[in-house]
């Protein structure tokens, strides 16, 4: 188990602008790595789930509303993880603020960094970027 | 994503098809408000042919929960697929919703009321 | 007629490396978009059916074999049009080359071209980068 | 991509599920040389359940077309779907190639030789 095999990396990148219509893009690019990689259905459905709901924080949160600005995906596709970098150029995360809501209080919203921090094993808010935010999201994919 | 709506026995019944999510959700709240707001005061939903729901989905069905419990009413979800019921045990909000199998269990007890 | 309705164009950007098993990456971005803007089967067949040939033929004559160099694909949605540019870094294309083969020849191979040029409405091989090649691809989108 | 064989009344039948294209066209022709090599003279294929098929997959049918026509035998397409049969046309190989509805369709004539 000492030997290590070279690991191939290839990086996907896509760009949207930060409008909710066009999530639907991100989630089959991903839906299209995850049959690729040949992940099974659950981690499969997690993933997905995981990066739109990151994305639709973007344009919550980060940029506030809808607009022309993008949202920058960089996937690294290995076979034993998923890891998706997510750029945006809106305003500074404050990493105390971005949390879960209380699960037994039942309101609406509050739900999506939960799923994020459920599914992923790797959560990693960056604002230290000269403009704006990164987000690294990272899953081991179990081998099977 | 496809709204329609039926219904059976004066109870209405709201089939959502397609994905839900942060473009679509907006769309499937409007069209509950109103159909509680014309003197609806149970709803059913099929969830039979959603192939995604996001947390704003469930964030909409949570607020329509709320309203039919405040009215005295019942809303039922049925025929989830297995992608839709993650997303619910995920949020552990599968035991706060009331969550059917089929149409006609999700139709018992409010037809013969 | 003479009003002018100001038309909102959004960029989608995907970038793969030149590999075959990343085309469906591709294809179902493009999938996506197509349904975001409600195109008719056979026009969405169509505009993936071009894309992916014209992708195919970038990893097979411009890079000559699959490999980490990129195919960058600028994808602009518009209401009435779809239009997408492929940029590659490979080989400069002779633009008297690129041609369909006699179709009643009937040989495994050279429907690629044919297909682009039969289903787009603007073809446009583009070999005066610095590097590499540019291809435009067109499709008007009949109102419906 | 999925490639299955079956046999009836010993005429193989190659069943191809999924996107036929440049990554997985080579994996369709390799079957389809190995199925010819193997003393088989005719060959259906049934491309219901394929959802894309690009350049390279018809060149990969033409090549089969080329060969079992050589050896006497008969190549059968069936079941195409629209896509699939929109790239035939496009291609203008419809009228080149047997395509023929359904299996009972594609199996006429071949078994009773
Ligand atoms: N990308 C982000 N930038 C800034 N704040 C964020 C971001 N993502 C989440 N947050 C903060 O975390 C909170 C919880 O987010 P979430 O669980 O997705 O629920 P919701 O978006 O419905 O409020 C948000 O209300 C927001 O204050
Ligand atoms: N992107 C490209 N760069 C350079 N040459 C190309 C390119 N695309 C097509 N060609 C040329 O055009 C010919 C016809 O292409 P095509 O119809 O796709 O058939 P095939 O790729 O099977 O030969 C190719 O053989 C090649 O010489």
């Amino acid at each position: 188990m000492t030997g290590q095999k070279a690991r191939q990396i290839d990086t996907i990148e896509i760009v949207i602008p930060a409008k909710p219509q066009f999530l639907k893009i991100i989630r089959s690019a991903v839906n299209s790595i995850c049959e690729i990689r040949k992940f099974c259905r659950e981690d499969m459905n997690n993933v997905i789930l995981a990066v739109d709901e990151a994305c639709s924080n973007i344009i919550k949160h980060a940029y506030g509303k809808p607009t022309n600005q993008p949202i920058q995906a960089t996937i690294k596709i290995c076979d034993d993880r998923f890891e998706i970098h997510l750029r945006d150029y809106g305003k500074k995360a404050d990493s105390n603020k971005i949390k879960p809501r209380q699960l037994d209080d039942l309101r609406p919203g509050g739900l999506g960094v939960h799923f994020i921090k459920s599914v992923m094993d790797e959560v990693v808010y960056d604002n230290t970027p000269d403009k704006g935010n990164l987000l690294k999201l990272v899953k081991i994919i179990a081998k099977n | 994503m496809e709204l329609e709506v039926f219904k059976k026995n004066d109870v209405a019944i709201l089939k959502i098809s397609g994905d839900v999510d942060l473009y679509s959700s907006p769309q499937v709240r409007n069209k509950i408000l109103a159909l509680l707001a014309k003197t609806q005061k149970n709803l059913l939903v099929n969830l039979k042919d959603v192939s995604y729901m996001d947390s704003s989905g469930v964030a909409t069905l949570v607020e329509a929960l709320q309203l039919t419990n405040k009215r005295g009413g019942k809303l039922r979800l049925y025929h989830l697929g297995p992608a839709i019921r993650d997303v619910f045990e995920l949020s552990r909000l599968d035991k706060v919703f009331d969550i059917c199998e089929t149409e006609s269990q999700a139709l018992n007890g409010i037809i013969a009321e």
